[in-house]
């Protein structure tokens, strides 16, 4: 290809890539860091310094909730995978051709209705009043109705619900790569079920793995919904505050703040996880 | 032209709009659903563009337009505002005014107090009673500003007088949060929105409830066993106004708005929506049977006197309040 | 290896009782919107249509509720814009990183991935606060109102679009790693013009993946909440409305009847984009 | 005893037969190879003696031991498999490893065990190699290591040197020979390549839809087939479809479809008037008429040189190409002229037709 | 005139240079090939001729033409792809019609020629097939197709039958060049497979590490192979290193690394004390001693039957592995026997060594 006309081409693919990176990611990221070090010194009055951030270090809450939020996404992203891997590994390896893509499409089921819908769902089922509640007393099982809602057991089986999609899709994609010969060597040469899994499944999808915690994690970490709706008096979640701080409380300054914070906190979380696994951004999320 | 309200649930009933846009065919209505935090949110966000009439409540403008600009004054000669109750257009301008200018006018009042199903819970007469042990498991309330204020008065405090000492309101706040995390096992849940609230009385999970008036005569109607109950410390009211965004595009058509919710007709059919009493002079009467009724039922004229004016926050008390929410919000409940 | 029957019949199960899982909240939610009641939940009053046709109030059906059609309209507008601009965007990308060399590539690569794992809120918070520092400077500085960078239509697209082109890009330069090169050079050397290669031979194999990258772009606007509800102006999209309609006025079960619309419609596009892969497997 | 051997084994998947009745003795020690096409069945047998599929029928037992019943990581045969299926995660050492920590060894004796066979495939070392960084013949050669170190009483080989290129699966097919002399472990190898199972090989059986048509040694299956099939697909073979229209003791007469007539060695129980292949191989063919023995005759289409297998490429007055064997390639006769073929009866062979 | 000729072809990437200083003259009509290992360079060569990439420096023309200057898109020569990059988007009609439609030719036109190629390649009235409907041999005559029909001046092929299986890669050798025979266009092929080079072409080209080391006729790069890379790359040879002791003429005496002593055909400019290797084709030795010619002892080490192709390994004192060719196999020295390798002088090849 002539130089000029590679140049230029070169350029008409860069422009939409920059426009969208730097105006809509990078640019709005750092405005957000920008907003996070004034501080309100009086009406309409600012002044450069941390003092949004030693507000949030001081105030116990805003600690809390965040660890909160953070041990609460770890659970839930744990949960998925526990769940999520037996089912993945089901549509990859043991399902026949035609049903593996049938099963696959159902995994996609809770993407059809936004979270809302889905929390809903939960609510109309697990309510006092709820479906599951009248059903178990209608069956004498249990005495008088009970509350599901608004505890951490109905908030991370929703969380799962909303995110197990996320784990199952780069599981199945990491599983299908993989040859059953491999499986057939690891029994071949000797090995039980039990050792095959351990030294040939998981080290062969720990890229899957990976990429499957690290979405499941940040969208778990970042929703707002599923644990407002369902957690009722007891939710209290990391983004919930943002939201506060933007939308009830109209104070950007910490509600910035606050972003800066769940975003530095949980890339510390995923990267620690993709050091201690060995594994990088680009190997696990960017694999096709 | 198109006129982009800013209003809470119920304040644009379908009904009114058809015929506003009947009468006005150039008009377009288009309703955004909000409450006082958001609209004020909202309208920092876009700089007081975006929408053309907003209804926030009386207290909560004035701070509002100091700190973010977000109104433009009213043109009190466009609106007829000798339609409405003088007393409370006196209250909201006594408000609202900033620099001579006026920013709102009086549109529906009514009152914050407990909703109770007398089956279940007969003896409850006040705000104290949502963290009454006897009732665990059965109550709730909205975290917002309002329970604040009502366990203050439930306490034998009254915060309007203290807002012009922030050390004493700290105090008193620090007091409210305290019961308010002791009331968290009491509590079933926080609701978030007046079918929420419906929702958990009319299936029988919540006994009694802080609420709006409003919402209490609509679940009237459904359930004639659930009403609305003054606090013996006196019910909070609030006055909803109408403000113009100052980067509002449809001034006329807001006024237009404005002016036609105030003709009698229009009152009844807003005041059925609703459920609370507009800011005209024979507000009460012009509520439909059922509403008066449970109005009726609800105040007697000793209530009427004990009412509890939402008084104009002055800056910075939210961010207090603010804390105090999300300190109980956090807090564990078992 | 050949397992037990036992052990089959278990596994299979657990497979079973996870897809359950998987349908419940939404049968659930489904269900409710054929309830003759005005509340969505039991007890159970009879079955009823009124939720999505009938014309009055109180019962007032989805297709007579303007706010909710409007939404919806709103909803397929910007889902539209954004899933076109996050695949045009996604297609360069594409092509960017599978094809051009350039410098800090791998460091860009990286940059690209990044909006996905930025939490839904951060990047709305972030865009709101970034456009309000130009709208706000403008206004103070020069009395300009620049509408379009207050929260709004326009800024809903820009958040959506800002993570999605990360996805559209990732599923469009999957395809492309799998085009064989060569394909473009035999029609250069059969005499075809660069532009007609991409045209007959490039774009129609990527096809299938901007087809269906374009419909995950579109649902996944269509659902978002996190992002958008930072961002929403006057205009609001499906979601916005139906949560404003939950927490601040009464739902009806007519909530539970845009569900099960919202279910056909999202199903029935999954469906087309797995139909549009599958006939024409070429690769 | 053999090491291996199979009575009647049998697989049907839902209608389809994918192995019918296959018998086989392989005694200690030697190399036995499974040649067959595509889609044969080689893989499926080979899948059962490991233990990854079940017989439908039929008995396979191990140094005697019937081993249906047991489940393959217990049965002491191994495998090779056709893309090698190294394990992608670990090292060298650690493949090599994986089977005697799978048998619980100590660790000492796995690295003594690893070093040694290492050495004894000539990769003295690489035990810290990624399998990434290895060339095909040494992965090749590590997935032999990885089985052999457990010291098998029988190795399995399907198709090995299916994925390597040409001058290197030429090298290999001898090194595999000669690793095999070295272990003298039973090696069952599968292969659709000819030449392949000839080289290697003591014993091979050819397969064909599910199906042994012949069992030898190579140099039998070469020169006495029992059948078209294996006359055709074992070496290179000129193949004329006829009629025979005499037979004459154990020679016969044959009209070719399209005119002509040859006279050939009768290999099946073909009779008089039946539709019969004539099978010659190019090498069997010599250019020129010979007194009293049948030719052909046709022109030279073409010369193929090809060393000491060039061709000469003879087309017959029905059209049919015929490829004669012509080492040498000196004073052939030129393209166009014309030419009689000619060869003795005893190496032309006449199979009853295959249909389908 | 030359439908293709090349001057001194270079192309370099940074500091690696893949082709080097090339020069080619293909006569019209001719079949002419390059044959070279993986690597050497080939594959560049023709991506410059096709225009995919320019020339560090050098000149290439086609009918005369410069055309270093000509994008791909304008050149007349067409090529055919290792793994054919048929367009699966498009049907066989489709994919022949291609170039024809860039061209702007009108459609009944492109209808018709459509049509008649399809049937000069023998595969009428498959315009409507979708490509994976076609079998491997197909799927090649499709590739043929598209550029033929387009009567380019050069027909390029870069190993179209590398992605084939065994017996249809034997097939298609005989098939492309009676295509070539009944198009009589020029053809550059490509190739890593000697056999395939030999059995096709009418010149062939031997390239190593981007250069050409010898262009001649099938038969004298085999006959008279002027490098030892060639003799080792064309054909079969046993190579045995050594060094020169005393020459007679053109014939040299080598003593061998590791013991004996060997005379051969000198067959470069080695001299007395220049390190050698001795290069001898299998069928150029047999087993037994032969009077007045030379020799070398070892013992059988095993005998790999395959039909017209078999050998005898036998193994030197030096340890060293050499093939015999022994077609018959019949009364063979048995495996372990002591017998002497003998060959006529003018058939080792000695060249200087080669080193890297
Ligand atoms: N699990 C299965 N279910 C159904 N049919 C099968 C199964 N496994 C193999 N087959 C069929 O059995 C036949 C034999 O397959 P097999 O893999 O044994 O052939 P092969 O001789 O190894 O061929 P190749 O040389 O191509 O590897 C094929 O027709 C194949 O389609
Ligand atoms: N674009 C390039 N940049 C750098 N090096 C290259 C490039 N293209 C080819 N090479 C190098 O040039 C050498 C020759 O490559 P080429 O593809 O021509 O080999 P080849 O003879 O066709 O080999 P094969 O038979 O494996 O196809 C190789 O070492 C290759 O790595
Ligand atoms: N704190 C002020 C509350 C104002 C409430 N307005 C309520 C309208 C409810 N439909
Ligand atoms: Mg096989
Ligand atoms: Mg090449």
């Amino acid at each position: 290809m002539p130089r000029g006309a590679g140049r230029l081409s070169l350029f008409l693919l860069f422009t939409p890539f920059l426009l969208w990176i730097v105006l809509l990611i990078v640019l709005p990221q750092i405005g957000i860091g920008y907003v996070s070090l004034r501080e309100k010194v009086g009406i309409n009055q600012y002044e450069f310094g941390l003092k949004n951030y030693l507000d949030f270090v001081g105030e116990p809450i805003y600690r809390n909730t965040l660890l909160r939020t953070a041990w609460m996404s770890i659970l839930v992203t744990a949960c998925a995978l526990v769940i999520g891997f037996p089912v993945a590994y089901y549509i990859a390896k043991v399902a026949g051709e035609r049903s593996r893509a049938t099963l696959f499409l159902m995994c996609l089921i809770p993407l059809w209705v936004s979270d809302l819908v889905r929390a809903y769902g939960w609510i109309v089922l697990l309510r006092e009043t709820g479906v599951v509640s009248s059903v178990l007393l209608r069956l004498g099982i249990i005495g008088e109705p009970v509350e599901m809602l608004y505890n951490d057991v109905t908030v991370v089986i929703g969380l799962v619900y909303t995110v197990i999609l996320f784990m199952i899709v780069p599981l199945v994609s990491t599983l299908q790569g993989m040859d059953n010969a491999l499986l057939e060597a690891g029994y071949n040469l000797g090995g039980s079920r039990l050792t095959v899994f351990r030294r040939i499944i998981v080290p062969y999808a720990m890229p899957g793995i990976v990429a499957g915690c690290i979405i499941t994690f940040m969208l778990t970490a970042g929703s707002y919904l599923t644990p407002i709706l369902l957690g009722g008096k007891n939710s209290s979640w990391f983004t919930e505050q943002i939201y506060n701080q933007f939308i009830t409380r109209y104070n950007w300054e910490a509600g910035a703040t606050f972003g800066v914070v769940l975003l530095v906190f949980t890339s510390l979380v995923v990267w620690v996880g993709l050091w201690v696994t060995g594994q990088s951004l680009a190997t696990t999320v960017a694999k096709d | 032209e198109t006129l982009r309200l800013l209003t809470w649930g119920g304040y644009a009933p379908e009904e009114l709009i058809k015929k506003f846009e009947a009468e006005n065919p150039d008009i377009d209505v288009e309703v955004t659903l909000s409450n006082n935090e958001e609209m004020i949110a909202k309208l920092r966000a876009t700089g007081g563009t975006g929408f053309d009439l907003a209804q926030p409540s009386h207290d909560r403008v004035y701070a509002a337009q100091v700190e973010y600009n977000i109104y433009k004054p009213l043109d009190l000669s466009k609106i007829n505002v000798d339609k409405m109750t003088p007393k409370l257009v006196e209250g909201v301008k006594a408000n609202t005014t900033i620099d001579g200018e006026v920013y709102s006018v009086p549109h529906q009042w009514g009152t914050s107090g407990i909703m109770v199903n007398k089956t279940l819970a007969p003896d409850a007469t006040g705000w104290a009673d949502l963290c009454d042990e006897k009732y665990k498991g059965r109550t709730s309330m909205r975290l917002r500003r309002t329970i604040l204020l009502g366990t203050a008065f439930g306490m034998g405090m009254n915060p309007f007088d203290l807002y012009g000492d922030k050390a004493a309101y700290q105090d008193m706040l620090d007091k409210v949060t305290e019961k308010l995390i002791a009331c968290k096992s009491i509590v079933k849940t926080y609701w978030t929105g007046g079918d929420d609230l419906s929702a958990l009385m009319l299936s029988g999970e919540v006994a009694l409830s802080e609420t709006w008036d409003s919402t209490a005569f609509k679940i009237y109607a459904e359930n004639p066993d659930i009403v609305f109950v003054p606090p013996e410390t006196g019910a909070l009211a609030w006055i909803d106004t109408f403000t113009i965004p100052r980067g509002g595009q449809a001034d006329d058509a807001a006024y237009k708005w404005i002016n036609f919710v105030l003709e009698p007709e229009n009152v009844k059919i807003m005041s059925a929506s609703t459920g609370a009493i507009a800011a005209v002079p024979n507000g009460i009467e012009l509520l439909p049977e059922d509403k008066r009724a449970a109005v009726e039922a609800a105040f007697d004229e000793k209530d009427i006197e004990n009412l509890k004016f939402f008084a104009n926050i002055p800056p910075g008390l939210e961010d207090m309040e603010g804390i105090a929410l999300e300190r109980i919000q956090a807090a564990s409940s078992q | 290896m050949p397992s037990s029957p036992t052990l089959r019949w278990v596994y299979r199960a657990y497979v079973v009782i996870f897809f359950l899982y998987l349908i419940a909240p939404l049968l659930a939610a489904g269900a409710f919107a054929f309830n003759d009641s005005l509340f969505p939940s039991l007890p159970w009053r009879g079955f009823t249509l009124d939720w999505f046709f009938s014309p009055t109030e109180p019962k007032l059906g989805l297709l007579h509720d303007t706010r909710l059609l409007r939404g919806m309209g709103n909803s397929l507008y910007i889902g539209l814009i954004v899933a076109a601009l996050a695949v045009a965007a996604g297609t360069t990308n594409a092509f960017l990183f599978e094809r051009r060399q350039f410098p800090f590539k791998s460091a860009l690569y990286i940059l690209m991935i990044v909006p996905l794992v930025i939490p839904g809120v951060i990047l709305g918070i972030s865009i709101l606060v970034f456009a309000s520092m130009i709208a706000n400077f403008a206004d103070r500085q020069m009395g300009l109102f620049i509408t379009w960078l207050r929260p709004g239509i326009p800024l809903i697209v820009f958040g959506q679009v800002a993570f999605l082109t990360t996805i559209t890009s990732l599923v469009i330069a999957a395809r492309l790693k799998k085009f064989d090169i060569a394909l473009e050079e035999a029609a250069l050397n059969l005499g075809a013009s660069r532009l007609r290669v991409l045209t007959t031979v490039t774009l129609p194999f990527l096809f299938p993946a901007m087809f269906s990258a374009f419909i995950v772009a579109f649902l996944v606007s269509f659902e978002n909440f996190n992002t958008t509800l930072m961002l929403v102006g006057s205009d609001a999209p499906l979601t916005i409305v139906m949560y404003d309609r939950m927490v601040k006025a009464g739902s009806t079960p007519v909530l539970n009847a845009v569900s099960v619309v919202l279910m056909l419609g999202s199903g029935l596009l999954a469906l087309a984009s797995v139909l549009i892969q599958r006939p024409r497997r070429a690769g | 005893m053999h090491d291996l051997s199979c009575t009647g084994v049998t697989k049907t998947f839902g209608p389809f037969t994918a192995v019918s009745d296959v018998s086989l003795d392989v005694p200690s020690g030697s190399f036995f190879s499974i040649l067959g096409p595509s889609g044969c069945g080689k893989t499926t047998l080979m899948r059962m003696i490991a233990g990854f599929e079940t017989p439908t029928a039929g008995d396979i037992r191990i140094k005697g031991e019937s081993v249906v019943a047991v489940p393959p990581n217990k049965r002491n045969v191994k495998m090779v498999f056709q893309h090698l299926a190294l394990f992608p995660m670990m090292n060298v050492g650690e493949n090599i490893a994986y089977g005697l920590r799978c048998r619980g060894d100590n660790r000492a004796d796995i690295k003594r065990a690893v070093t040694r066979i290492l050495e004894r495939i000539g990769l003295p070392g690489s035990e810290e190699k990624r399998i990434d960084q290895l060339s095909g013949g040494q992965k090749q050669r590590i997935a032999i290591a990885r089985c052999m170190v457990l010291e098998p009483d029988v190795l399995l080989l399907d198709e090995p040197l299916g994925a390597l290129d040409l001058k290197l699966r030429e090298h290999m097919k001898i090194e595999l020979k000669l690793l095999q002399h070295q272990f003298e472990t039973t090696f069952l190898y599968i292969t659709h390549d000819q030449s392949e199972a000839l080289v290697m090989s003591d014993q091979v059986a050819v397969m064909n839809a599910g199906r042994f048509e012949q069992i030898g040694p190579p140099k039998e299956l070469y020169q006495a087939p029992v059948s078209g099939f294996v006359a055709g697909f074992v070496g290179d073979s000129n193949c004329l479809p006829g009629r025979i229209v005499e037979v004459r003791g154990s020679e016969a007469e044959v009209a070719l479809d399209g005119g002509g007539a040859v006279v050939g060695h009768l290999s099946d129980a073909s009779a008089n008037g039946d539709e019969v292949e004539v099978f010659m191989r190019p090498e069997a063919l010599q250019i020129g008429a010979v007194d009293g023995v049948p030719g052909l005759d046709g022109t030279v289409d073409s010369l193929l040189f090809n060393g000491a297998n060039s061709r000469v490429l003879v087309k017959l007055a029905t059209g049919q190409l015929i490829e004669v064997a012509d080492p040498s390639q000196v004073d052939t006769a030129g393209e166009g002229s014309s030419v009689r073929i000619s060869w003795f009866p005893d190496r032309a062979r006449i199979f009853a037709r295959r249909y389908g």
